[in-house]
This record gives structure tokens, C-alpha cells and sequence, in this order.
């Protein structure tokens, strides 16, 4: 159903980085679960909420992102009056201004399209969901700001935010990456508020020199504001870290996050890339793993995710391992806790072993 | 207006009886062919590919299935603003309203889409047929031997000629004689029911055909013949690649086997020829532990806890533990549940087989569903939406519906 | 999959044939209006405007320049993945075949397509009313009031109740009694022809008219009637503003005038209720040193060199040194050499009117052309295509076509 | 027909400037002509001759030029794969390359894009023809470089490039701006160049840490490479200066001009607006001019251009002018060689006179 929202979505985040994953791209562009990219889970909940308008605010490293949005037309998003929009500060170098530029493409956007509300989101967490009980307790609560949480705690590490709230659930305090968490309650990094508010308040910003947005800066003000705090109670994945990256995929091979993530009957939308059907040979094993479209499978993976157009050659044995799109694993390789990223081309042969916490990241085109 | 210089036109109309009750719901085109794809999508992409942006596609029968799945017409990248994607129904005029009588009768009632567009040339294809094929290399054929038609032709086996329109060409491939299935051919050159004709030339062939009370208003056995006859200048672009017609039963099977074991054939990772297809939203597909898959082909949201062995699936078809899936094809949705064996059969939609039934070529036992027009190599064919009961044994060459239902089956859909 | 909330259904498929020649070559939503228009974009931008995104365009007479225009949905923003525009001929079955035979008929020949997105609504439209209106706002009352059905209605002037369907509602607004096409009425609400159903009780009610061997099968007719018979709950939605039916030349006339004279009513410029449309790719239109314009509404391509007045042209319009054009419709294309003069005439596509040329309703004379059951208002009507000879007088109230061809007319189209 | 080419566009032009027309905008994405923006005539020549990529090469401002493409829809060039690409330097600030980026992103538009020709055109001139004779020229003579030129001399003024042919069409040499041109010979920056050429081309400026790339530049190099002049004999505007921008567009109002820009079976495709049909009302004036869609005439225009959305008042007089769109011209206005740009509103009664070779040019948005 149609919801009087438009979206904001941050590709980026400074306290985030994911090793050679995230060298050629933003957070939001990182490829996650065989076919997608991190920002498509987000996005789809956006489209699957009834949002048509989603600006997308992205710092640096641009292509990736611009190359996987291209139209909108995955996301059904392609619409006449622009339902995708990146928001470089670039795009604003037509005005003559300073720093206030890094937040004028922003302030465009939110005044180029009329709806009620912004669902404001970070690019580090994986879910499936729409955000119609949000907007409703936000109404309901007549609350400046509602902001999303779970009980997480610090299970994933930095960064979290961590709230103290009172019993009807408005936020009393919020403290980030702290020694000593007063209660597990995490933010999830995804915020509703009032388009005008917020134009208020990023204006009220500039004014004050300060062109630092982000939903933590946003959630710091909860003495002024009205923040409330309403809990996500299904299966949420963080990827804080290359360890998290990994810890998250592997829970992918969970019967019941699988069944959350993807069968709720929300579908998770992303690029299309037509690719030949997955094709298993003769002499194969496969076990405990996701394998995608345009893959060949001639030799062994196990517990293990394939992206797109993947080829594991005769004799080779994908373990514990995340390989990305169009890498080739030839004859007699094994691989065990690796991230190939794409394009990596492994020789007839070699062996790469990593540890869990640390898994071995081979980046992007890589020839080993 | 900058004139189109060729329009293709998709014959997609027929019910395609000899595939039983795959069709009852749908046009052949739209039957699903090869893991993720439709028998259309070949011409659809080809077309794409060949850098045609005006197509239209003739329909008639159950034009609903493939109405919604050609759509705009995007996944062939032909959403053109100027060309584009056109379905073709027959439609009401002042006084008069006609359902499509032939191939050319068919063409006929859509001269004012053609006109429109006011083409130099015309592209008539078959919506049922799999194969990949330039037609760019084929007009530059006709353009440079100054043909008023060119018929895309190739060699079959001499014992099959039979059953294809031959043909006999000079040197320089203009074709000297056309026979339509031939009882004794005198040539094994066979036509593909690929046409390039000079619109001028067709329009006006089209306008005589339909005054000939005699004609049956079919391509091969009326237009081509009459042109011949007519001196007219036809032109053979000789084809050499995979190309087969997917009419009944048996070749459908044989063509999807073709896909696992003679994967060069019709290479479909070739990433210079993409054959583009519209797709529901679905995660990769799961292996499991338990799982075993072996020369099998497969594609998103498919979730297998048993054994699949020579077999195409196609999304979100659901194998359960101690499942035995061989040589079977199962179309979107199909769950065989735990237990179940099945052999050489083909599933269609969202039919569900219960634990433990047993189906197939290797299954004896009286076979309360032969229907000996359709079927008669031993495969067996579910209609979609059925519910199998635990337990059920069901024989080889056998065409399983929801009328003759009896203890059992079920159905989920609405009738 | 997601379930879609409401599909929307316009009834296209009428060839209007009280618009005699303009309806000749395309059905009735297809005719132009409004200088950029078609009247089927009303309904198309209202669907778009109200955040609809599944739309069925039911088709059956003259489908070609309908589907050919409506193409992939994208001038209307409904060139969706999920959702999008969908063109609905009449199809073949196994075993049989039928036209549709009336409004209900037509929706329930297509409860297949209706089904596939499982809404929980359905908007019925016409393809031929011209209006703006926001159709969530209605469907909010039709929640609010947990209606089965609810009717969107207007006031008419009590001596024009005869010509629609009409209601009388409680407080509520909750329907009472509907009478279609009362002789005497006893409430001045009309129906306007756009519905929306809980689908669940419509798909039901649909399949119970079909059986009744006495029904016209219409909504206005015998769905509605029967709905308030059986006690089902049918609310009325109240509309102000601007509707207009263009069902008549004389209607389709005064609408286009509207434009000029009440320009407020159906503002064309509210930027926050867009009317789409889809437009050929023309330069600024050009009025020179010679022309005189005023109070006339025109658009891309048009060429003026004479006088207009009080009147609508369509794109690549030209107007000639001394020409005159008063009170006129000129569709796209039409050309109006040096000299002519026209009053009050509607001239369909491309026809060009010959040099000094008289025609309309100030031209005395004998009327070769009269069809009383069309004309009666002084207009004079030119079918597409025509050339109108040098120096011809036709007077009013004329419908001019190429059938009755005498000595002054000849035409452009092949026939 | 198709054409196996790809075109590539130069959306700025370091020797242009076109007063306050171009600050706000890309010298591609300045308004033209009533419904379009210069590049429309360019990206549709190439569309018309059978193209279906296109890269627009843009250094900075790309606003304007971004909202005016959006996906390419309406040149048909919305693609699978990516028909239209904006190749501004930012998008490889992906890599971490220094001066060599500024060319990377027309190198990976190369790389992408297989065809065997590439057209490159620079964003000044306006005119209306398919480029197949080019390339059939380029083809028969086996020329590196074809180069299209006309016979304007210096009537347009600075930036010129005036050539020197042997008989055969060869360029012997080329003088820029030259005080006594040799020849009237004005190359109109369109030229055509094989795909692998160009490349090898550029990879061999980068080498020589040479990072300007433009049609001047490449022509310059007739001593080692066979570059071939090509003429072009329709009818061509150039837009070098405010006072060429005002004179090409009253040069529209020539029958003949209009002819051959507009009708000659080419449609010029731009950005579709969904405005209403214009209307005039029944007190008005209007001579000689092209009207937009979405105008509302009630006053006097002539010798007039008025783009899409315009409105001129009762009493005002708008005389050998350009307004471009939704400006608002009050009434009792008078504007006598005056160019508006888009969203101006002039007050009532306010009266501003510019000269035929000095218009007065109001900018964006103004209030007057």
C-alpha cells in the first residue's frame, strides 16, 4: 500500500570498512548473498513499503553504486518524476557555496519531493520488512523522531549506539560503542521523521556550521527532541567488519534467517543480469550452500555462497568460502574461509586457507 | 516520421494441442523451456540482438499468460519509445469480426500495424521454436541477392523431411522448388518458418491469398508456393546451428535433455548472445547437506534436500529429503515431497507430488491416463496445480489432469 | 509475492458510433482532445495521479490506434514491473470463443487477469469520460464506509436525469434505490460510471449475471440493480468538479470549448494533477507576421500564417495565409489552405482543406452530407485522411466522408 | 538503420562562455530553441543515425545536464545496457589514480562499449542530419580521423578551427582562430575515428602525461595521422557567444532554417514535460514567433521565442526576445532584446531594452 513516505538512504558510513571489499566501492555496493548488493535489501523494503521516491547519498566511490542503480528500473524505480535519485555533494558543484554543498543535494531532494515523511536508513544492516508499523507508532506517539532498534546489544562490535529509554519507550539516552552497555537495545540505524521537521533541522544545521548528518547526530539531540523507540523483532544481520561480513553470510545456511530474509513474501529486488541457468556436472558435491544463477559446478562446495557466473573446475574444493561474481576456481584449488571478490581468476592448484575470524580477502580481479 | 526499416512479427497464436494439457493454460510460446526461460524468449532475444526494436506478437489462444510475460517488453531490452513491443489479437472492425484463419490470414489482419510503421521489410517468425540466430546476417542476405523473400533454411536428417516444408536451390541458394511436407523429397533443405519478405511484395501476396476461397491462408503451404509459381525471387539464407521445433511432448523433453548434454549446442552462457527472459524475484537457490545433484540444470529460489539426477528445473521447485528426481523437468513451483520417485516425467506449475508416489517410465501397472495421440515415449505429464496423494503410483506415457481426476487427485487451483 | 491492493479496468471497448467517421478508424477513447489529448488519458492520468499502478485497458473495437498509443504504459508513469498497463482483447479458449457482449460481461471474460494480482479491489472506468478525480480519495470513503461497492455520482440538472443511471442515497450517502435511465426521476445524482468493488463479492457477482440468460450483462443495467436488491452495501462517492461524457459530436464539441471559455474548470496547467499523454516529437509551433490568433489552444508543430479564432488544434497543425478558422476542432496533421474558410467543423487527422474553400455552419446550400441521426447542431464533420477540393461549399450540420465522395473530394489513406 | 558506432559528447567547451546563461549550467545543457537544450540535437543526430551508446563527457555542473538525461528514456536510449552514460571524472574517483582520472572514465566508456566506430561531437553547434555519409566517407577513404567541417569561416567568431585540404580532402593543416584565415573551411566538431584508434590514442596521451582530450587536440595531429575533411552543406548553427546564441536563435524564424532544422523527417527528441496545450487569449498579439507548450498569451509578442510554461500578460510587449521557461512576464511589461532565463518574473510595468549584439541577459530565476 501506498505510503506517504520518501526514502533517504546513506551509502556510506565512516565508521565502516570491510578490508578490500571495500577499496573499489561504497558500503551500500558491497555484493551480499549471492545475487545482490547490501543496498538492495533496503531499498526493496523501501519499494516494498509503497515508498516511490528514494534519494540515495553517497560520499565517494560512486561507480559501483551508479553502475548497480542504473534507472531505478529494478526497483521499479524509474519513474517520471526521478523515483531514484544519487545524491552526490558533487552534483551540487553548479552552486558557487562551500561546505554547505555536502548537504545541499540533500536539502534538494527533500524539497523536490512533497511527502509527509522521510524513512531515513543506514547501509550496514541486512533485513526484510516494511516500515508501515514505524510510520504507525510514530504517528500515534505524535513522536519528532522514531527510531528502530533490536536487542543485539554489542554482539556485532562498533559501531552500535545503545539506548536507555523510558517505559512508554521515548529515549532518555543513547550512548555509542560503550565499555559497559546499560541494556542491549541497538539501534538498527533506519529513522522516521516529518519531512518538514527534518528540513528544519538540517537547516538549523547549516546555519550552525555544522554539515555533519548522519542518524546518529540525528538521535544525539534527544533532549530537545521527541525520539522514540520502537523494536525490530526479526532477523536483522550487521556487517560491521569483515568478520561480521562473513559470520553474516555463513548465517545464511540457517533454515529459519533464510526463510525470513527471503520467503516472507516480500521479495528482495536487485539487478537483473540475465545470466544461463546454474548447470552441475556429472562429477560434482555440493553441500549446505547457495549457489547462483549462471554457475558451473564441476567439482566440490561446500558451506559455502556462489555469486553469479561462478566456475568451480574439476577437482576443486570451495569450503566455508564466499566467492563472488564471475570468479573462476580452477582444477585442484582449495579454498577454505576465503572471500574471492569478483572477477578473481585461481589457478589450477592453489590453496588458500583462512581463519573464521579471519577469512582470507582476495579483492577485486584478482589473478592468484 | 523516420521510417522503420523492419518489423518482426511473431506468429504466437497457436494452441499447440500436441503438448496436451501444458497448453491448457497457456499458448505454446509461453511454455517454459530451459531452467529459467520461455519457449519466446529464443525470438524475443534473438530479435534483441539481432538490433530489431519493432516487434509484434500475433496472439489468439489463452493470450493471457503471454501477454503478462512478454509485457512491455523490457526484459528484451524492447521498451522502445519509438518500436517496441505489440500484441496482436484479432480484433472487431465495422461489420465484420474475424478470428486468425491461417499464418497469412493472421499477417493479413495486422496490415495496418505494419503499415504504421511503414517498413521496408518484414520479419515473420514462429513463437515456438528454439534456436539463436542473427537475423541481421539474414536481411543482408536478402538485401544483397535482391530478394522479394528469403526463407532461413537448414539441413535435416533425410527421413524427417517429411514433416518440414523442403526445399531445392540453385548455386547461388534462390530456391527452385518448395514442397510442403513432402512424401518423397528430393532434398533434405528444410525451412525454418523464418521469413524476410519485401513488405511491398508480402502486402500485396497477403491482399491476393485472401480472395483465394481455395487457400488455406498459411505461409508454406499457400503464400511461398504462389510466389514461386508467381516467378517471384526467393532466396535461401542457409542456417547452421542448434534449431529445434518444440511441438509435442517428446521434443520438448528431448530439447531440454539437449541443454545437460550437449551444452555447446545452444550455449546459453554465451554472453555475446544473451537470451533474456522475465524472472520472478527469488534468492539464489539452497543445496543442502543431504542433497545430491548431478548433471542437472537449475535456478533461483529452487530449495533441494534429495536427489536430482539428469534433470531441469526451473525457480522455487522444492525437492524434499529422499526425494529421487531423474531425467524429469519440473516448471516453476513443483514440490516433490519426501520419498517420492519420479522418472522421466514433466511437472507442471506448482504441482505438488506427495511422499512416497512413485511415477513414471520405469513405473508398471495400469495406466489409467494414456491418451495414445499424445504420448507414446514414455514420459509422463502433470497439469499444473494438481495435488498428488501420498503414496500414489502412477505409470509411464501417462497425461495426469484434473478432469479425469480420480482417488488420487486434487487440485488447488479454481477451475 | 506481494499482493497488489487495486487493480483498476477501463472499459474501452466501445466503438461509439454516435461520433459517426471520427470512430471510423479508432475506437472512442482514441479520439483526440483538448489540443494534446486523447480522452482516454483522463482516465490513464487519473489512475497515475492516484498512485494506481495496475491497469487493464479492456479493448475489442478497433484496438490497433488504442494499443498502438496506449504502447507500454510509460507516458502515464505505468510502465511497471510489478503492475503496469495491460491492453485486454477478447481470446480464444479451448473450444470457444466470445466477443464481449456487454460492460459486466467484458470484466468477467477477464477474472483470470484479475485474479493474477489478487487485489482486494477492483476501479471500474469508462474510456471515455473527461474529468479529473482522485480515485484514492474514493477508495478511502468506500474502506471508511465498509462498502461492498461504491459509486462515484455528480449532480446533473434535473432535466438531463433521463440519460444516466441515478440514485437516491440516506445521510450517509449509502445508495437506496438506483434507477438507470429514469423517465422520471426522483433524485438528480448520476452515476458516473466509476466503481469500486470489493473484488471478492464482485468476481462473484459477475459469474451469477453470467449465468442469467435474461441479463444485458451491464454494470448500470443489471450488476448494480442486482448488488442493491440482494442488500448488499453500495455507497455513494459525491464528485465536484468538471465530468463531461464524449459521446456525441456535439458533447465532444462543447467539451473541447470548455477549454477555451471555462478554462478554470478542467485546469490543464494544475502541475500537481498532471494529465499525461503521449505526443509525437514536434518543434514550438510558429504563428507569423500574417496570423492572428485568439482565444484558441494549440501545441507543438503547428504552423499559422491565418486567422483563428475560438478554436483547438492538435500538433502539426497549418493554417494558411488568409484561411479562417473559427469555432473549429483541427486534429493532427490537418492542413487548411489560403483562403478557406471554416465554421464550427471538426476535421479528423491529415485531412487538408482545398484553397477558398466554404464550409460550415454559415454556408448556405443544399446538404449533400446530412446524417440527421448524427448531426443536428450546426457542426460539420471531415473524416481523416480527405482532400478537399479547391473552391468546394459545404454548409453545416454535414458529416464528409470518403464513402459519399462526389466530385470534390478524393483521399490520402489506401482503403 | 544501425550504425556499428558509438557516440561520445563533449558537454563543455573550455573557450565558451555564455555570460549568465552558463553559470548555472553545462554549455551542453543550455536551453535552445524553445522545447530543447543545446545536446538534444547532437544526442538525436546520433539516435536518427542508428546509436544506441552514447557517453556524455561532462566536467563539472552536471546538475542541469543529469536532471535534463535522466535515464535516456526519451531518446530511447533507457537500455539494458546502459544506453546513455554520463562520464563526468568523479565517478573514478573509485580508483585511486591521480590527473589520469580525468580520462578514465571516457577510457572505461571505450572499453565497455564495443563498436567499431566512435562519433565525437562537441556541444556548440546545432543542426540536423544522420552521420551514415560520414563514416561512409571515413570507410572508402580508410582515413584515422574524419572530420566534419562547413563553410562559415569566421562568421560565428572565435572558437574556430580553420583547415587546409590538399584536393583529395586531406587535412594539411588547421590554424585556431587565425587573424587571415586560409580558407573558409570551419571544422564543426564532429568527427569520426575507429574505436581501437582512439583508444591507442589516448593510452598514449595518458603515457606522455597529456590529459587534455578534445577534437582540437586530436586534429592538431594531421602530420602523423590521415585525417580526411568531410563537408557538410545543411544548415548549422553555432553557439560560440551570447551574441551567437541570440543570433542563431533569431535565425529560426527563416522559414527555410526552420525547415531544415525541424521537418526534414528527423525528429529532434527532448525531455518530455507534460505541459498543457498553449493558449492565447482574446486580447493578444502575437508575429513571427515560436510559442511552447503550457504559454499563456494574453499580451503582444514578436519576433519572439518562448520556451515551455511562459506567461505574458495583459499590456506587456515582449519584441525580439527569448524567455525561457515558466518565466513570468507581468503586465505592462516591455522587453525589447532581452533574453529571461528560466523562472524569472518581471514585475509589472518594468521595462528592459538590450541591443541586437548586447541582449540583456536576466538569470536564472531572477526577480526583476
Amino acid at each position: 500500500m501506498f505510503l506517504n513516505a520518501m526514502g533517504l538512504i546513506l551509502a556510506d558510513h565512516n565508521r565502516i570498512q570491510l578490508s578490500d571489499l571495500s577499496r573499489p566501492r561504497a558500503l551500500a555496493a558491497i555484493p551480499f548473498a549471492g545475487r545482490y548488493r547490501i543496498i538492495d535489501f533496503m531499498l526493496s523494503n523501501m519499494v516494498n513499503s509503497g515508498i516511490t521516491s528514494v534519494g540515495v547519498i553517497a560520499m565517494h566511490k560512486y561507480k559501483s553504486l551508479m553502475d548497480h542503480l542504473g534507472t531505478g528500473s529494478s526497483w521499479d524505480l524509474d519513474r517520471k518524476n526521478k523515483g531514484l535519485s544519487l545524491l552526490p555533494p558533487f552534483i551540487y558543484s553548479d552552486n558557487d557555496g562551500g561546505e554547505a554543498d555536502s548537504l545541499s543535494g540533500l536539502l534538494d531532494f527533500i524539497r523536490m519531493h512533497r511527502r509527509r515523511y522521510v524513512i531515513i536508513a543506514n547501509s550496514n544492516v541486512v533485513f526484510n520488512a516494511t516500515f508501515h508499523d514505524l510510520v504507525k507508532q510514530h504517528q500515534a506517539n505524535e513522536a519528532d523522531i522514531s527510531v528502530l532498534y533490536n536487542r543485539d546489544g554489542m554482539a556485532y562490535g562498533a559501531p552500535s549506539a545503545i539506548l536507555s529509554t523510558d517505559r512508554k519507550g521515548w529515549v532518555k539516552d543513547v550512548l555509542f560503542n560503550p565499555p559497559k552497555p546499560p541494556s542491549r537495545k541497538n539501534t538498527i540505524g533506519v529513522m522516521v521523521i516529518e519531512r518538514e521537521r527534518l528540513m528544519d533541522l538540517v537547516h538549523e544545521d547549516v546555519a550552525r556550521g555544522n554539515y555533519d548528518f548522519s542518524i546518529d547526530s540525528l538521535i544525539r539531540r534527544h533532549d530537545e527532541l521527541k525520539i522514540l523507540a520502537v523494536e525490530y523483532k526479526g532477523v536483522l544481520l550487521r556487517i560491521n567488519s569483515i568478520e561480521t561480513y562473513f559470520s553474516s553470510t555463513m548465517a545464511l545456511f540457517d533454515e529459519a534467517i533464510r526463510q525470513d530474509l527471503f520467503w516472507s513474501g516480500l521479495p528482495v529486488y536487485t539487478k537483473i543480469k540475465d545470466e544461463a541457468p546454474a548447470r552441475y556436472g556429472v562429477e560434482n558435491q555440493v553441500e549446505n550452500s547457495l549457489i547462483s544463477d549462471g554457475c558451473l559446478i564441476q567439482g566440490t562446495v561446500i558451506n559455502s555462497l556462489l555469486f553469479r557466473g561462478v566456475t568451480v573446475a574439476k577437482h576443486a574444493v570451495v569450503e566455508n568460502s564466499i566467492v563472488m561474481q564471475d570468479s573462476y576456481v580452477s582444477e585442484g584449488v582449495t579454498l577454505e574461509q576465503v572471500i574471492l571478490d569478483k572477477n578473481c581468476f585461481i589457478r589450477p592448484g592453489i590453496k588458500l586457507v583462512g581463519q573464521k575470524e579471519f577469512p582470507v580477502v582476495i579483492g577485486k580481479g584478482a589473478v592468484v | 516520421m523516420a521510417r522503420t526499416e523492419l518489423v518482426a512479427l511473431i506468429l504466437a497464436g497457436g494452441q499447440g494441442s500436441r503438448l496436451g494439457v501444458l497448453t491448457k493454460y497457456l499458448a505454446k510460446p509461453a511454455v517454459p523451456f530451459g531452467s529459467r526461460y520461455r519457449i519466446i524468449d529464443f525470438p524475443l532475444s534473438n530479435c534483441s540482438n539481432s538490433g530489431i526494436e519493432t516487434v509484434g506478437v500475433l496472439t489468439q489462444y489463452r493470450p493471457l499468460a503471454l501477454n503478462t510475460y512478454v509485457g512491455n517488453g523490457s526484459p528484451w531490452d524492447l521498451d522502445r519509445n519509438k518500436g517496441g513491443t505489440y500484441i496482436l489479437p484479432p480484433y472487431q472492425k465495422t461489420g465484420h469480426s474475424d478470428w486468425y484463419k491461417g499464418t497469412a490470414n493472421a499477417i493479413f489482419q495486422n496490415i495496418e500495424f505494419v503499415d504504421d510503421w511503414d517498413p521496408r521489410y518484414v520479419l515473420i517468425l514462429s513463437g515456438d521454436h528454439v534456436y539463436k540466430m542473427d537475423y541481421a546476417r539474414m536481411l543482408d542476405t536478402h538485401i544483397q541477392k535482391e530478394a522479394d523473400a528469403t526463407l532461413a533454411v537448414l539441413e535435416v536428417p533425410w527421413h524427417e523431411t517429411s514433416r518440414f516444408g523442403i526445399m531445392t536451390t540453385d548455386k547461388q541458394g534462390r530456391i527452385t522448388a518448395f514442397e510442403e511436407k513432402p512424401e518423397q523429397a528430393t532434398s533434405n533443405l528444410a525451412s525454418m518458418g523464418v521469413y524476410i519478405f519485401d513488405w511491398a511484395v508480402l502486402r500485396q501476396a497477403l491482399i491476393d491469398d485472401e480472395q483465394d476461397a481455395a487457400s488455406d491462408h498459411d505461409f508454406g503451404k499457400n503464400v511461398i508456393p504462389k510466389m514461386l509459381r508467381a516467378g517471384r525471387r526467393l532466396q535461401a539464407h542457409r542456417f547452421r546451428g542448434y534449431w529445434k521445433e518444440v511441438g509435442t511432448i517428446g521434443s520438448l523433453w528431448e530439447a531440454n535433455m539437449d541443454l545437460l548434454d550437449r551444452p555447446q549446442d545452444i550455449n546459453l552462457r554465451d554472453r555475446d548472445w544473451r537470451i533474456y527472459s522475465r524472472n520472478p524475484v527469488k534468492p539464489a537457490h539452497f543445496v543442502a547437506a543431504s542433497a545430491r545433484v548431478s548433471n542437472s540444470a537449475m535456478t533461483d529460489g529452487c530449495r533441494i534436500y534429495g536427489t536430482v539426477e539428469h534433470s531441469v528445473l526451473f525457480n522455487s521447485v522444492t525437492v524434499e529429503a529422499g526425494a529421487v528426481v531423474r531425467d524429469c523437468i519440473l516448471m516453476p513451483g513443483v514440490t516433490v515431497a519426501s520419498g517420492a520417485v519420479l522418472n522421466k516425467c514433466i511437472v507442471s506449475f506448482s504441482t505438488v507430488i506427495g511422499s512416497d508416489v512413485r511415477a513414471g517410465a520405469d513405473v508398471p501397472g495400469h495406466n489409467r491416463y494414456t491418451d495414445h495421440h499424445y504420448l507414446s515415449d514414455g514420459i509422463t505429464v502433470f497439469e499444473r496445480g494438481l495435488k498428488i496423494r501420498d503414496g500414489a503410483v502412477i505409470p509411464g506415457n501417462c497425461m495426469v489432469t484434473y478432469t479425469e481426476a480420480d482417488d488420487i487427485i486434487e487440485t488447488r487451483f479454481r477451475v
